[in-house]
């Protein structure tokens, strides 16, 4: 049985079960709890130029079936990341995708060249769609031919593995991923979390301290599982899904609908040894239905 | 860190909207102010866990105190014995013990006693100041009040059991005559917590504050639980979630 | 203690709680189990000149927290129902909304004129966003300046009290808001479901036989929480909203973000009953909060 | 159409993934055929309720019969005596019963059991058709073959409890030498009432069946469950589930 997953000769999975960024942090705490060996790959939290501190307090909230937050992009920033994190998480047997955003074009730019010349890692994911911060992320997202031009200056900065992630929030997904496509992208990362917010009717306030935040978990399986498809119905670069997957049932869903592989996020939050969980599903789903290559269900709905 | 799936042994109210649980556990070992991660329900619903103090934990038996205020805790409220719930823990740093002869008190409030129960069970001395609202608010006295080595006080808002007074004011004269060093240790709402603090630090005092946040996870991957502390943000479920006062920026 | 809420001169509420289109029918199903004469308004299923029958079923899937739907308006067609449904429909002391939508452009004109001269009806929901039709929908809302004369042609045709609802899956969801405002909508129903989506992981096949279909229930509700903030911040004309609505609670929380009533949909389906317990949730509230007028809660959130 | 808050009496696997359930209840009035739609979680999961037709009512005493396919069902097996459970009902059309001294035979495969149990209790005369996979598989036998007036034949996939073969097949044999009038009544797999209409059609019977298709509501206002009947698409919840099986365009 072969559970590997080619998303390009870069960036091979032995799985396509990963970890979403901004639910793994760096893969420091998760190592204790869990063998990183075993996942097909890690997607680091996003990092940009400088440290960032994030939003304040509270940047949480449960809803039906998911939660919100708010974090806005903290993160240790990619120096700290390239001396601290890396040369630990280099050390596991499992790709490791660096997720990163910037607040204007150069820092994408500059972010990916830097990223560029470093063997531990084996893609990239850049992230135009995260709806917690003022300037950058999803702004970038949403026009698809500023998203071209961004995405060919990033292009040109990097000859690593490059996955674009998009937000679920576009009147028309499928625009915005074939100018991703166009403007030399390697993989769609399908997609972020979707603006929401909480009011607490007692206080007249919002909940988060930022008012909005983005909506992930299972509540939001539906919307992912059709952009994916929606996507891969117009494009010929691999889709890698994320939103609200929380079993294997929901991996080989993602897969018939045309993704290679697939994120974890929240559901890891609430689950941390779900990753095991999954990965052993698909074993036991193949063998039930009896597939030699589990990459050979991509896309294979039947309409 | 461990995912234990633990059975309940009883589950009962033991003042207004508060339960005492009890359920089978596997912990190697724990220390007192840290806590666990709840997964109340199978299904999705609801979808986080819930986190809570570790109140104590002897004979792979695991004890939680907890308040009744939304609908996790109202849920987790009717799982009977033999009901099984998830628990990752134990999690967080857990207080500092103190090594000498260090005189301590201790400062709890509202959903703040679990923790500094544990932790006055361990240190079994010093000075225990219990704030609530009213008499029927206030869980487990009996148990309380006979903690070996520590004494305890209690006041309420409406004085139907102690003075009618708020714990931190009560702090002020017990550390009047305190002699240094010594080290106060407080869990409960921000503002007593705060408070506290001040009061400690203008007496020299040590203080260690247990603190509450938000969490989705837990363990420290979503950073979704910081606090703003004289070192820049911390996760208060990894980092903490007990600090030293003096390293808190107090809002 | 006031509940009233006033959309326009027109469209007078007792209350802020109306029902949805689509899972009312055209009321008189519920009319046996609850009065109706209690409700804030009703809105109908969606009309279209001629009878549709709908897509294939399975047209209903169960999602967490929520539901798939892609009946894809099937209706009676607008004849039958100013013969049969509207003398039922006018006679309970309840605003009737009448929501409608076209295949074409010319269809909503003459739909909307239809409609101008009938007594029983009070106002007009435009549907221009609904996931489950080829042609027709979701597609005439996406784009705002074609939506802006869209509107613009239909405000033509009726002096009827007027309402656009809008989908939630827009890059910009403000900027469709002002059109419509600007083609001289009254006010604006936010929102529709989300476009998604089931698979069965066993068969390899969609759920729905219509692949894709729309998600609601209390799973969106976050998201049109932040619809109606986001565009209550960009118009003056008052929003509706729709989208998981399950108590008054949710009534509350909607109406602080800027909606002036709010219609409960899938979560009546669930609990046919729920309009009654809702409003009588709001006595309460008045009560315990000590409010004078239900209508000055409106956009208040405390920010 | 009432909305029933019903405790539990009991609860009860009766055969391989198979329960009955009996919950207080309190309909006015209620006809073979007519169904509920049981809301099984005061949280928001299941969110739909869950159609389930009646096995029997009497005594303010609602009988349920349902087979554990998916996570609703799941969740309903647990429920405990004393537990509540929303029922909201009766809902449907019911079967029309003969008036006359028809000749009454009756299908039912699978998960179609209780409707025409319900029927089959009622009309107290002619010849129930039951077919299941396997002897394990079939639910309440004793109470089935005790139905007063009904003469039971149970046929299985694989032989284990009467003969080998299929309900459909037997139905031909029985209605050979049936004198008409007569009526045949059916619900189970769609394959199943497919072809004892096409039978029952051959031999001039008069035949009604019960279909399933997926609910929202159950009570007609969402049009999720339509059906196509030669007067255009039907609502399984509101003009069925019963339907003349002449009037079914079958797929
Ligand atoms: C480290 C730590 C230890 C705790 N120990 C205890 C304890 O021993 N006993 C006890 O009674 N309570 C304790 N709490 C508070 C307890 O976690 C909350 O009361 C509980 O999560 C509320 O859940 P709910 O579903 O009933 O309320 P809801 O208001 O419905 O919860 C909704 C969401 O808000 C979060 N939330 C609500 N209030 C709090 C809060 N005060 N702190 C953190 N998150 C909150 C919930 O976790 C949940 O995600 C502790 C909190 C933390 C952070
Ligand atoms: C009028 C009617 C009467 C019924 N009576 C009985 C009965 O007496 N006993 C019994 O065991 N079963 C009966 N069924 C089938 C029963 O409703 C389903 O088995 C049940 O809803 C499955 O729920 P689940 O959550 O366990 O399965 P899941 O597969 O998890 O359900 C997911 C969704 O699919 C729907 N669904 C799945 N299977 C069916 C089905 N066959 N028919 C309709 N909806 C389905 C569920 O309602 C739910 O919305 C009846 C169905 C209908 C329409
Ligand atoms: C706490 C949290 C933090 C996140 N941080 C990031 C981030 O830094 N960069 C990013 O591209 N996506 C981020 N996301 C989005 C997730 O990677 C993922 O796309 C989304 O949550 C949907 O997947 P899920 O439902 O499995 O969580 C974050 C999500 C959560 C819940
Ligand atoms: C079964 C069903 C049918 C619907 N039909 C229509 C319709 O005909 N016209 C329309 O504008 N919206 C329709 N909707 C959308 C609802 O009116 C509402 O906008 C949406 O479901 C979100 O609200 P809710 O979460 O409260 O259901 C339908 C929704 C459902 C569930
Ligand atoms: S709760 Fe996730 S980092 Fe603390
Ligand atoms: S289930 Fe809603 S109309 Fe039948």
């Amino acid at each position: 049985m072969d559970t590997t997953i080619r998303i390009t000769d870069e960036l091979v999975l032995k799985n396509p079960v990963m970890s979403a960024s901004g639910t793994f942090a760096y893969g420091e705490e998760f190592s204790e709890v869990i063998d990183l060996s075993l996942l097909g790959g890690i997607v680091t939290k996003g990092l940009s130029l400088e440290p960032s501190k994030g939003n304040p307090v509270p940047r949480i909230v449960e809803t039906p079936c998911g939660m919100i937050n708010s974090i806005g992009l903290e993160n240790i920033g990619i120096e700290a990341f390239l001396k601290s994190k890396l040369p630990l998480l280099g050390q596991w047997k499992t790709p490791v995708v660096v997720n990163f955003y910037g607040t204007n074009e150069d820092d994408y730019e500059i972010l990916a060249s830097m990223l560029d010349s470093k063997k531990d890692v084996a893609a990239l994911e850049m992230n135009v769609s995260c709806p917690n911060i003022k300037k950058g992320g999803i702004h970038f997202g949403k026009d698809p031919d500023y998203l071209y031009s961004l995405v060919s200056k990033v292009r040109q900065a990097t000859n690593k593995t490059l996955l674009v992630k998009l937000s679920p929030l576009a009147s028309d997904i499928a625009e915005v991923a074939i100018s991703v496509q166009e403007a030399g992208a390697d993989g769609i990362t399908c997609v972020n979390t979707i603006p929401a917010m909480a009011i607490d009717e007692n206080t007249w306030m919002p909940v988060l301290a930022n008012i909005t935040g983005g909506l992930s978990g299972p509540a939001i399986k539906p919307v992912a599982l059709y952009m994916v498809w929606e996507v891969s119905k117009h494009v010929h670069i691999p889709i890698i899904a994320a939103g609200g997957a929380a079993s294997y049932r929901d991996v080989i869903q993602f897969m018939l609908a045309g993704a290679s592989a697939v994120e974890i996020g929240s559901y890891a939050l609430r689950d941390p040894f779900c990753f095991t969980t999954i990965i052993e599903g698909l074993d036991k789903y193949m063998q039930e239905n009896a597939l030699d290559r589990l990459e050979d269900i991509v896309g294979k709905l039947k309409t | 860190m461990k995912d234990l799936e633990c059975q309940i042994v009883s589950n009962q109210m033991v003042c207004e909207d508060t339960y005492l649980l009890q359920a089978c556990c596997d912990f190697e070992s724990w220390k007192p102010g840290q806590f666990v991660m709840v997964r109340i329900n199978d299904s999705f619903e609801p979808f986080l866990r819930r986190p809570l103090g570790i109140l104590a934990y002897h004979e792979s038996k695991l004890e939680l105190l907890y308040k009744v205020v939304g609908d996790g805790t109202r849920c987790l409220s009717l799982k009977k014995p033999g009901e099984i719930i998830a628990v990752l823990g134990p999690l967080g740093n857990g207080f500092r013990i103190p090594a000498g002869d260090e005189q301590v008190t201790y400062v709890a409030g509202g959903a703040g006693l679990p923790p500094i129960l544990a932790l006055a069970e361990h240190i079994k001395k010093g000075t225990l100041i219990i704030g609530a609202r009213t008499r029927s608010n206030m869980p487990l006295l009996t148990r309380i009040q006979s903690i070996t080595g520590v004494e305890t006080l209690i006041v309420t808002d409406d004085g139907s059991i102690g003075p009618k007074a708020l714990a931190a004011d009560i702090l002020e004269e017990v550390i009047q005559d305190s002699h240094l060093p010594g080290i106060v240790y407080a869990c409960g709402p921000p503002a007593m917590l705060k408070k506290t603090a001040l009061i400690s630090q203008a007496k020299g005092l040590a203080c260690q504050v247990s603190l509450e946040e938000r969490m989705a996870c837990g363990f420290g991957v979503c950073t979704g639980c910081i606090v703003a502390t004289k070192s820049g943000n911390q996760r208060v479920c990894r980092e903490g979630p007990v600090f030293e006062a003096a390293q808190i920026r107090w809002s």
